[in-house]
C-alpha cells in the first residue's frame, strides 16, 4: 500500500494514460509530476481545474498530448508559458485542449466520483464554450421542461493528490482547502496520494477528510512533495517560486535547462 | 496625499461593496477592493473564494484564492463542488466581481483568446474559471478592469462571460437567473448599462479625467450618462487601509 | 436572529406549507414538531426521509395532509402505528403519499440546496415505485445514451433541523452523523435550528459543519430540543422512549392523553 | 451449548462475510451478524451504515442506523448523499446485507406494503429506506430473513428492492449493476440462486431441520439442490461472542 514515489508512478502511470493531478491552488502534487516527467511518459491526457506550473512542466516537456482543464495560469503572476508555447506553436508538440468551467470539470468529478455517467449544472449558457467543447450538452428537465446543461462524468485512468497525513495502513487524511481532492481519487480508477508524514495512527482535525486506505491505491511518503504549493500545517505557500517560475518558463532555453536539472 | 489611478479604481471598487453584502471575490484587483471594503466601511462584508472559503477574514492581502490564511479564518471551508453547486449556483451571493481580458459594450467578458480563431489564437489567455457561473448565478456582477482600446472592444473575440448578451432581454431569454454586470470599475470611472438598452454608459469619471480621455479608450462609441459624476477621490483613511493592505508605502504620482 | 421556539415556529411555519424536519437518527428537531403541533398548524405536507416519533405524533395530531417520505418506522422498534392507522384507516384524516427511496430523497434535497429543479441518480430501476410515484422518471445521458432516473428537487417552504451549537450572531455547528442538515436548511425557503447551546465563538471541531447565520432564518435555543434523539456531546439517545411510544401510539386513547398532555 | 434458530441464523450470517470485505450494514440481524464477524474471523471487516459512518468499529452492538457510537469509532463519516453517492452507487460495497418482509423465487424483496392495493394496503410496510440502491449497487447481496410461508412468497406484493427479477438477464436488461441476492440465509438454512435460472434453491439446511420443514416453510415449490449440505453449528467461540455482543445471557433451548 505504501510505497516510493518512484515505484507509485511507475506501477500506476502508463504512456497514454488519462491523468489528473489535483489540489486546489492547495496540496498540488507536484512532486509526483516531476516523477512523471523523469519517468518520461508520453502521450498523457493531463486533467486538472486549475494547470498551473506542474502542468506547464509536464506540457513543456512533451509528456502530454492533450489536456482537459478550466483555468490555466499561473496564479497572482500571468501566463503559463510552456502551455501557450504548445497552443499557440505547437511546441514541443500539438496540444489537443478540452476546455470548461470551474463548475463544469468540479461537477464532471462530481459524476465520476459517483459512478453517473453525466452531471447537471446551470452553466456555460450563453458563453462560446459550447461551439468549441463536444461535451458539453443542453439536458431537458423531466418535470419543469427546463433546459439545462449536461458534462460527461471524468474518470481518469489515475488520479493523485497530495495530503497531510496517512496511517501505515494507508488511510488518507488531508484538511484546509479540500478543493476536489476526494471527488478526483474516487472518480479515477487507480489513484496515488504522496502524504507529508505517515503515522501509527490518524487524530481527528477539524476540517478534515479521510479516505479509507480501502479507496486509495497507493500511499507515497514525499514531505515536501507540493512544493511551491503548500500543505496546510506543514509548508506555506514559495510565492517567490511562482514568481520565479515566470522567468524560467518563458524561454524555451531556460525551460530546458530546466528539466535537464530536474532529469539528470 | 496622492495616489495611482490604480488606487483610485480599487477604492471605487470597494465603495460599491454594503456592509452583510457576500461577495464571491477572485484574486488581484477584487480582492484587494473587497479587502479594503472589510477594513473601511463594511467590515460585515463575506468574502466567498471559490477555493472554497465562506466568510474569510484574512489580516493580510491574500496572495492566491487558495492562500491558507483565507482558510485559517473562514467561517467554513467546503469543497470545490460543494462551492459551486451549494453556494454559487442557487444565487445565494450577491456580487461577483470579475476581471477580463476584453469587455464589449453589454458587459460580455472574454478571458479565453485573443483573435478570431479560437484553435489557433493569437494569444491564448487562461480560460474560464469560475467566471461564466459567477456571471450567471451572482445578484449582480462588479467587473474592476483597466480601461483601454484593447481591452474594450466593440465585439469580444470569444464570451467567456455573459454580461447583457446582445441587450435588454438576452439574460432572461438565457435562463440566467442573476442580474448581470451592474457596475464597471476602471481607472478612468465608471460604466453603467443604460436601463433601456443595457449598453454601457459612462456614469463617473475619476478625478482628473476628462471624458475624451474615457472616450479614446473605448473602442465603441462611448455614450456619456446624462449626468456624469465626478468619483470622489481616494480619503486619506483609505489611501493609508489600502496601501497598509497591499504593503505598499511607495506609491506613484498620478499622472 | 435568535428568538424563541414559540416566536420561530408562529413567524416562519404556516398553515399548508410544505416543511422538513430532518436529522438522520441524530439531531432530530423534536420539540419544534410539538410546538407545530401546539401551534394547531393545519394541511401541512410533510417531508422526512425517516418519518419516525416525531412525524407519527404531527400526523397524529392532524397536522399533516401528505407525507414525503422514505422509511416510515420507529427504529429498532417496528411499525409507526399513527402513520399506519392514517394511511390503512384515514385517521384522523386521510394522509395523501409520495414514497421514495433513501438515495432519491437525499438526492431530491441536493438538487434543492443547489438550485437545480431535479437530481440524477442509478435508482428505483425495476422497482414498483415508479409505477405509484409521479416524481421519478427516466433520464437519457446525452453523451452515452444510458437511461437513468430523475427525481424533482425539494425545496421545502420550512427546513427545520436541530444542532449542537451556535454563536450570538445565529452560524451554526453540528457534528457527528450530520445526515441531510445543510442540504435541507439551503434548499428551504425558510429555516429554522434549535440550538444544544448559544455560545459567544464558535470553536472548530473535528467533523463540524458550520452554517454561516446568513444562510439560516432563525435559530432558538432549545437545550434537549432533540430528544428521544440525540445531540453528541450533548446527550445520548433515549432507546426507552422508542420503545414506549409503541405502547402510546398503538391506541387512539392512549395517543389522546399523550397529545391532551403535550397541548395542555 | 444449545442455541436458537436466530443464534444460527446469525451465524450463519456472520460467516458469509470475509476478511476486508465493505459490508453496508442495516440495524437489526444484519448488524449483529457484521458485528459478530468482526469479532470473530473477520476483524478487519468495514462496516459501512447508510446513516453514513464508513469503518465503523462499535464495542457494543449499536441500537440504530445513527447510534453515536457509529460516528464516534469511525474512519469517517459522510453526509448521507455523500453516502448514498459517492460509496454506495459506484459500487464500492461489496455486500449488502438485507431483510425481507416478503421474498419471492427470484429474491426480489417487499418492505412497502401487504395486499394488492397499494392505495388501500391490508398492512402498511415502513418502506424503501436505502434497500432499492442497496440491492442495485452493492456487488451481492446477502437477505437475513426468517422463513416462513407469509415472506417466502410465490410473488411479492409490491417489488421495493429487485432481486434477480423475473430470471436470467433481468438485472443486466434493468441496467443493475451489482450481482444481485447471493445468498438468502434463513432460521431453517441457506437458499441460493440455482446459477442457470436465478430461482432461488435450498443449498444449506441448519442442523435439525429437515427438507419438508424448509419446504412447507416456502410458498412456492422450494426445489433442492443436488446436494444440500448441514450447516456447521454455532461453536461455543460463536455464541460466546454473540451473547456478549447482545448482552443477552439467556437463550432459549431449540424445538
Amino acid at each position: 500500500m505504501i510505497v516510493t514515489l518512484a515505484e507509485a508512478v511507475a506501477e500506476l502511470v502508463h504512456d497514454g494514460d488519462t491523468v489528473a493531478l489535483e489540489g486546489f491552488t492547495h496540496l498540488i502534487p507536484v512532486a509526483a509530476g516531476h516523477e512523471i516527467i523523469r519517468q518520461g511518459r508520453r502521450g498523457l491526457t493531463l486533467v486538472r481545474m486549475t494547470p498551473d506550473i506542474v502542468y506547464d512542466q509536464l506540457i513543456g516537456a512533451g509528456c502530454a498530448r492533450k489536456l482537459v482543464f478550466s483555468w490555466a495560469g499561473n496564479p497572482g503572476v500571468g501566463s503559463l508559458h510552456r502551455f501557450r508555447d504548445a497552443v499557440q506553436h505547437a511546441w514541443p508538440g500539438p496540444l489537443e485542449i478540452e476546455e470548461h468551467s470551474h463548475a463544469g470539470m468540479a461537477n464532471r468529478y462530481v459524476a465520476g466520483a459517483s459512478g453517473l455517467p453525466f452531471a447537471v449544472l446551470r452553466g456555460y449558457t450563453g458563453t462560446d464554450l459550447p461551439r468549441h467543447t463536444a461535451t458539453i450538452a443542453p439536458i431537458t428537465c423531466p418535470f419543469t421542461g427546463e433546459t439545462l446543461t449536461a458534462v460527461p462524468a471524468l474518470n481518469p485512468d489515475v488520479g493523485i493528490v497530495h495530503a497531510q497525513r496517512a496511517d501505515r495502513r494507508g488511510n488518507v487524511q488531508f484538511w484546509g482547502i479540500t478543493g476536489v481532492h476526494k471527488e478526483v481519487v474516487l472518480a479515477s480508477a487507480r489513484s496515488l496520494v504522496t502524504v507529508e508524514e505517515v503515522v501509527d495512527e490518524l487524530t481527528p482535525a477539524p476540517g478534515a477528510v479521510v479516505l479509507p486506505a480501502w479507496a486509495v491505491t497507493r500511499v507515497a511518503h514525499v514531505p515536501g512533495g507540493s512544493h511551491p504549493s503548500y500543505a496546510m500545517g506543514f509548508s506555506e505557500r514559495d510565492n517567490d517560486y511562482y514568481q520565479h517560475w515566470d522567468t524560467i518558463s518563458r524561454d524555451r532555453a531556460a525551460f530546458g535547462r530546466w528539466l535537464e536539472g530536474l532529469t539528470s | 496625499m496622492s495616489w495611482t489611478a490604480d488606487e483610485m479604481m480599487t477604492v471605487a471598487a470597494a465603495r460599491a461593496l454594503r456592509g452583510g453584502t457576500r461577495c464571491f471575490v477572485g484574486i488581484g484587483l477584487p480582492s484587494t477592493a473587497a479587502n479594503l471594503a472589510r477594513r473601511t466601511h463594511a467590515p460585515d462584508l463575506v468574502l466567498v473564494y471559490e477555493s472554497g472559503t465562506i466568510g474569510a477574514k484574512p489580516d493580510r492581502l491574500p496572495l492566491s484564492i487558495g492562500d491558507g490564511v483565507l482558510a485559517e479564518t473562514a467561517d467554513a471551508v467546503v469543497s470545490v463542488p460543494e462551492m459551486f453547486n451549494y453556494w454559487l449556483q442557487p444565487g445565494r451571493i450577491d456580487v461577483g466581481f470579475l476581471g477580463a481580458a476584453q469587455l464589449d459594450r453589454f458587459g460580455n467578458i472574454n478571458t479565453t483568446v485573443i483573435g478570431d480563431d479560437y484553435a489557433d489564437p493569437r494569444v491564448r489567455l487562461p480560460g474560464a474559471g469560475g467566471a461564466p457561473e459567477i456571471a450567471a448565478s451572482c445578484r449582480e456582477v462588479i467587473v474592476v478592469v483597466r480601461q483601454s482600446r484593447r481591452t474594450f472592444v466593440d465585439r469580444v473575440d470569444f464570451v467567456t462571460s455573459v454580461g447583457h448578451g446582445s441587450g435588454p432581454g438576452d439574460r432572461a431569454r438565457l435562463g440566467l437567473r442573476g442580474g448581470g454586470p451592474a457596475l464597471v470599475i476602471t481607472d478612468l470611472g465608471v460604466l453603467e448599462p443604460d436601463p433601456c438598452d443595457r449598453e454601457l454608459v459612462l456614469t463617473h469619471l475619476h478625478p482628473g479625467v476628462s471624458p475624451e480621455q474615457a472616450v479614446a479608450a473605448t473602442g465603441w462609441p462611448l455614450r456619456l450618462a446624462p449626468t456624469v459624476s465626478t468619483t470622489e477621490a481616494p480619503r486619506p483613511a483609505e489611501l493609508a487601509a489600502l496601501r497598509a493592505l497591499t504593503g505598499s508605502a511607495e506609491h506613484e504620482e498620478r499622472t
